[in-house]
């Protein structure tokens, strides 16, 4: 090994003129991919109601509710899903599809409990 | 050597301790022997025959007998898993840490998850449940019942406010 | 007694020295953050922080010496803010320059490491006691190179006073013949000021915080404010000496000249900071011994040479 | 100096990202005697698998630990096939491996900031993880999330790499091997870097193969040893790479195998991007695996990651045991600080990359029954004590202020 002192110099003084490789966050958002594994959104006329995504939930974060007839609610705790998509892969007729958005945070418990 | 060729091999050389040999794929090889001959043949499984990597334990319970399951591994990869069975009521193990220092925190596993004895482990530290452990709680038994833990924890009155 | 009082207290005592050191600290965060490629913090950050850490709870361990726990703070907070009266801003006076103030600032300085040293040792823990041991083995390291490199310049002036100092160099070029001192006095400096690659006392990774781990809400403010006011109080004694000029008739002038100078010097120490990774004790034991010092010394004999020759 | 102390280094304290203790008894700055204390995080994960469908127990195992999430499951997912004896098809074999890699690549970058952190050189830190963030969009671009992927299922995979993802990967390598050739340089030629890390942490190879090193650790020690080679899976019979070991036995031989691993990954990753066969993604596997058992092994970042799996015919498994990298590795920790500085504590802790999420595996939690002794205080209890307190010394009366979300 060939020692040298002050190895990141170059690029330490160099980034004094560069962009910031960081941003502030809240104020400068970023582009989110599209298949980006957020929020789950919900198309209610496709839905059968057949329950396989409430059973395939491995966090058990939805709940898929009759209102009428062939018509169904779909209610997903934010808190408890862990954004795996396993419910998109399972839906059969495809009622289910993942969004970008990820900013769910909350201060409110209450408002993690949402109706798709 | 050729996983078929040592089934055969082993077979011959631990004959009077082997209660089952199969080979499930090229480099997977199962092996149950009695309790009693374990540690004359673990010493040879080592030395003679080059199974020198001891991979981890497992424990498991099986309704009837507790079943402890060494792991060990030769350099080119093979795997050999040598499987004893013990008695549930008092299960009793001799420990592998002279040979295998290593093998120490899955040893205190064993005794923390099972309440497996292992003879000859050093005292130290429980790994891997609190130090406040209720006695005689052993959640890797298939009749434990988690149910003790929630009672108390409904007593307390605590929510998660 | 009022000019004495506005002297000590805002112009150029505390309340100067205050919003110069939260400034520099502002812009040695800055700094170090763009060289690593980061935003860095917005401007009003080193404010937010005071205030925030003066509004805590102030816990006092129970084994810790209550008193002087309390008064070391101070103790640290006052030798620096004594130092920096002492030392010529700018103009090639200071305030109350007296024959031998050299000396004086440096034992100023020297101050605040000790009550470090206390204030770890009061606080009976065992990360701050290994914090002690750290900041006066530290001590013994940097003190006498950065003594010897900051006399050297007042040894080929024959002065133990800013003021002749200053006049001695006037402006000659000569004070370039300093710059091997300047360099080591630098290195000197940062390990006075505890940052990387110097900041074995509190070393965040290993004791947490050193010294100062019992330390919470106003007490730890106040040290935190030392810690800065050292910045600039050393970065003055550091230009006051290594660049004695620029004291012309204008202050307005003057006052810029000397900001840039402060400027520069604490981007120096910033870009050590991004450059090293954190010594040992023991390394920097021997990186002081073996290369700083016989440097310092090489520079008081060239400088008693060049005495000599003149 | 004749007196000792004890220095507590973790449960918790700041060179420790994850809960685990070590008590280093302290002769000056000597170390004279070192306590290893694991178990802090355990989460009971492989008693709450014996309890789900093998659908739920993938994404459990692969919550085990967020850094080598892919590890996990697809280890535990190689046992199941083992037993249901399933062959998964070959484009899912391949798509496993490249995650595989790119995990492997976002894992020894983030290992590269943390050392770099534990020796106080934050710039480094910050360039390693800056450049860490290629990786991790890439990952979250393929598979939708930063971590926990899930890609695997059982039989295959879950997500396809198309065309235009892969020119995204090819590019993405590129630039990180730019990157990584920096890195090495940075590594292998800056002073205070390979002062700190020089002939620290030494375990010789006798004792690393006895106390059981695995993975980087054991391979900085010269152990020849990499699942991969030894016992391949996936894709990995279908690539050409090397077995990187190093024969300084210290911190800085372990940086030296991890960055040059790194360029063996991206070596595979372009590889299995050429050579990717075109076939279905995923095998149909019925619910209920057969009753069997089998060992799996996978070469984990940190090292071989083990997973035991007993079925029982129904679809449910009856064991499961893991053996993550670190168990095996963090017992050859207080081997490494004999007779080492303080100094070097964190970073000798830190160069067996521990991961105690995985090592641990269960923890009770608000485990109240175990001891009513213990001062502990509620939430409320918490809110009510700091609104007296700001009361009392500060005059400021919070309690008007509503409990967030009532």
């Amino acid at each position: 090994m060939s020692k040298k002192l002050g190895k990141v110099f170059v690029e330490a003084v160099t980034s004094l003129f560069k962009k910031p490789a960081t941003s502030g966050y809240p104020f400068e958002k970023r582009e989110i991919h599209k298949s980006y594994n957020g929020k789950i959104a919900f198309e209610q006329p496709k839905c059968i109601g057949c329950q396989i995504c409430v059973k395939n939930c491995p966090a058990k974060a939805l709940i898929v509710a009759k209102v009428q007839d062939k018509v169904f609610e779909m209610t997903i705790s934010l808190a408890k899903c862990i954004f795996c998509g396993q419910c998109v892969v399972s839906c059969p007729k495809k009622a289910l599809s993942t969004t970008s958005d990820f900013e769910l945070a909350q201060s409110d418990k209450n408002k993690l409990t949402v109706k798709l | 050597m050729h996983a078929g060729e040592i089934e055969i091999e082993l077979k011959e050389k631990y004959s009077s301790s082997i209660l089952s040999l199969s080979v499930q794929r090229e480099r997977r090889l199962w092996l149950e022997i009695k309790a009693e001959d374990f540690r004359s043949c673990f010493e040879r499984f080592i030395k003679e025959d080059g199974f020198i990597i001891l991979c981890t334990i497992t424990g498991l319970d099986t309704g009837e007998k507790i079943q402890v399951i060494y792991h060990m591994s030769d350099k080119d990869g093979k795997m050999l898993n040598i499987k004893i069975s013990i008695d549930r009521n008092s299960p009793v193990i001799g420990t592998i840490t002279d040979l295998f220092p290593a093998a120490e925190l899955s040893e205190r596993e064993l005794e923390d998850l099972l309440g497996i004895k292992v003879e000859g482990l050093a005292p130290g530290r429980r790994y891997p449940l609190p130090d406040n452990w209720p006695q005689g709680q052993y959640p890797q038994r298939k009749d434990w019942d988690p149910s003790v833990l929630d009672k108390k924890i409904e007593k307390s009155g605590d929510k998660n406010d | 007694m009022t000019a004495a009082l506005i002297n000590v207290l805002i112009f150029p005592g505390l309340l100067f020295l205050f919003v110069l050191s939260l400034i520099g600290e502002y812009y040695d965060r800055k700094l170090y953050a763009r060289m690593q490629n980061r935003m860095g913090p917005p401007w009003f950050q080193p404010v937010a922080d005071f205030i925030k850490l003066l509004s805590k709870e102030l816990i006092i361990p129970a084994n810790a010496d209550a008193r002087i726990f309390k008064v070391l703070p101070l103790v640290a907070c006052i030798s620096t803010i004594v130092a920096y009266l002492y030392i010529p801003l700018f103009s090639n006076n200071s305030l109350l320059p007296f024959n031998g103030d050299i000396i004086f600032v440096l034992y100023m300085l020297t101050l605040p490491t000790l009550s470090y040293a206390l204030a770890g040792w009061y606080s009976r823990s065992p990360y701050s006691l290994v914090g002690t041991m750290r900041v006066l083995t530290q001590l013994f390291a940097y003190e006498v190179p950065l003594f010897m490199a900051v006399l050297a310049p007042a040894i080929l002036a024959s002065s133990w006073s800013f003021q002749e100092v200053i006049s001695f160099y006037g402006n000659s070029w000569l004070w370039l013949v300093n710059i091997p001192a300047f360099a080591v006095a630098i290195v000197t400096l940062q390990g006075k000021l505890e940052k990387v690659p110097f900041d074995i006392p509190e070393a965040e990774t290993e004791i947490v915080a050193g010294v100062f781990t019992e330390y919470t809400g106003p007490l730890y403010a106040y040290f935190r404010l030392a810690m800065n006011m050292q910045t600039i109080v050393g970065a003055s004694l550091v230009a006051a000496v290594f660049f004695p000029f620029g004291f012309g008739t204008c202050v307005l002038l003057n006052f810029v000249i000397y900001l840039l100078k402060i400027a520069f010097i604490i981007f120096l120490l910033a870009l050590m900071r991004t450059l090293f990774a954190r010594l040992r004790i023991d390394q920097m034991l021997v990186f002081c011994w073996k290369y700083l010092a016989p440097v310092a010394l090489l520079q008081i004999t060239i400088n008693i040479i060049i005495k000599a020759w003149f | 100096m004749t007196k000792r102390i004890v220095i507590p280094v973790g449960p918790q304290h700041p060179a420790l990202k994850e809960p685990a203790s070590f008590d280093v008894t302290l002769q000056g700055e000597r170390v004279a005697d070192i306590l290893v204390k694991v178990g802090y995080n355990h989460r009971g994960i492989e008693k709450g698998c014996e309890g789900r469908p093998y659908l739920h127990c993938v994404y459990l195992l692969e919550r085990v630990c967020g850094i080598c999430s892919h590890s996990h499951s697809t280890c535990f997912i190689q046992a199941v096939e083992e037993v249901a004896n399933v062959k998964i098809p070959e484009r899912a074999a391949y798509i496993r491996s490249i995650f595989g890699e790119l995990e492997r690549i976002h894992s020894h970058l983030l290992w590269l900031g943390v050392a770099a952190h534990e020796i106080g050189f934050d710039t480094l830190l910050m360039y390693s993880w800056r450049d860490r963030e290629v990786v991790m969009d890439l990952l979250a671009l393929l598979a939708g999330n930063r971590v926990n992927y899930a890609v695997n299922v059982i039989g295959g995979v879950r997500k396809d790499i198309t065309e235009e993802e892969k020119e995204q990967i090819l590019k993405a390598v590129d630039i990180l091997e730019e990157r990584t050739k920096y890195y090495i340089q940075v590594a292998t030629e800056e002073v205070s870097f390979i002062e700190r890390l020089s002939k620290v942490g030494y375990i010789s190879y006798e004792d690393a193969l006895r106390l059981g090193a695995v993975g980087p650790t054991g391979r900085a020690s010269g152990i020849k040893r990499d699942v991969r080679k030894d016992d391949p899976y996936a894709a990995y019979e279908e690539v050409e790479f090397n077995v990187i070991t190093d024969d300084h036995c210290d911190v800085y031989g372990r940086a030296v195998v991890r960055v040059k691993e790194l360029m063996e990954a991206y070596s595979i990753i372009r590889q299995l991007i050429k050579k990717l066969p075109q076939t279905a993604l995923a095998v149909n596997v019925p619910k209920n695996i057969p009753a069997g058992e089998a060992v799996a092994r996978y070469e984990a970042p940190r090292g071989e990651d083990i997973h035991y799996l007993k079925s029982n015919g129904t679809d449910k498994p009856d064991r499961v045991k893991l053996r993550a990298p670190t168990l095996a590795n963090v017992q050859s920790v207080a081997k490494m600080l004999e007779n080492g500085n303080f100094a070097d504590v964190p970073i000798v802790i830190a160069a067996i990359d521990p991961c105690f999420s995985c090592t641990d595996r269960m923890i009770v939690a608000s485990n109240d029954l175990l001891s009513a002794k213990e001062n502990r205080m509620t939430w409320k209890q918490l809110r009510e004590f700091s609104i007296d307190w700001y009361k009392k010394n500060k005059g400021v009366d919070f309690s008007k202020i509503k409990k967030l979300g009532k």
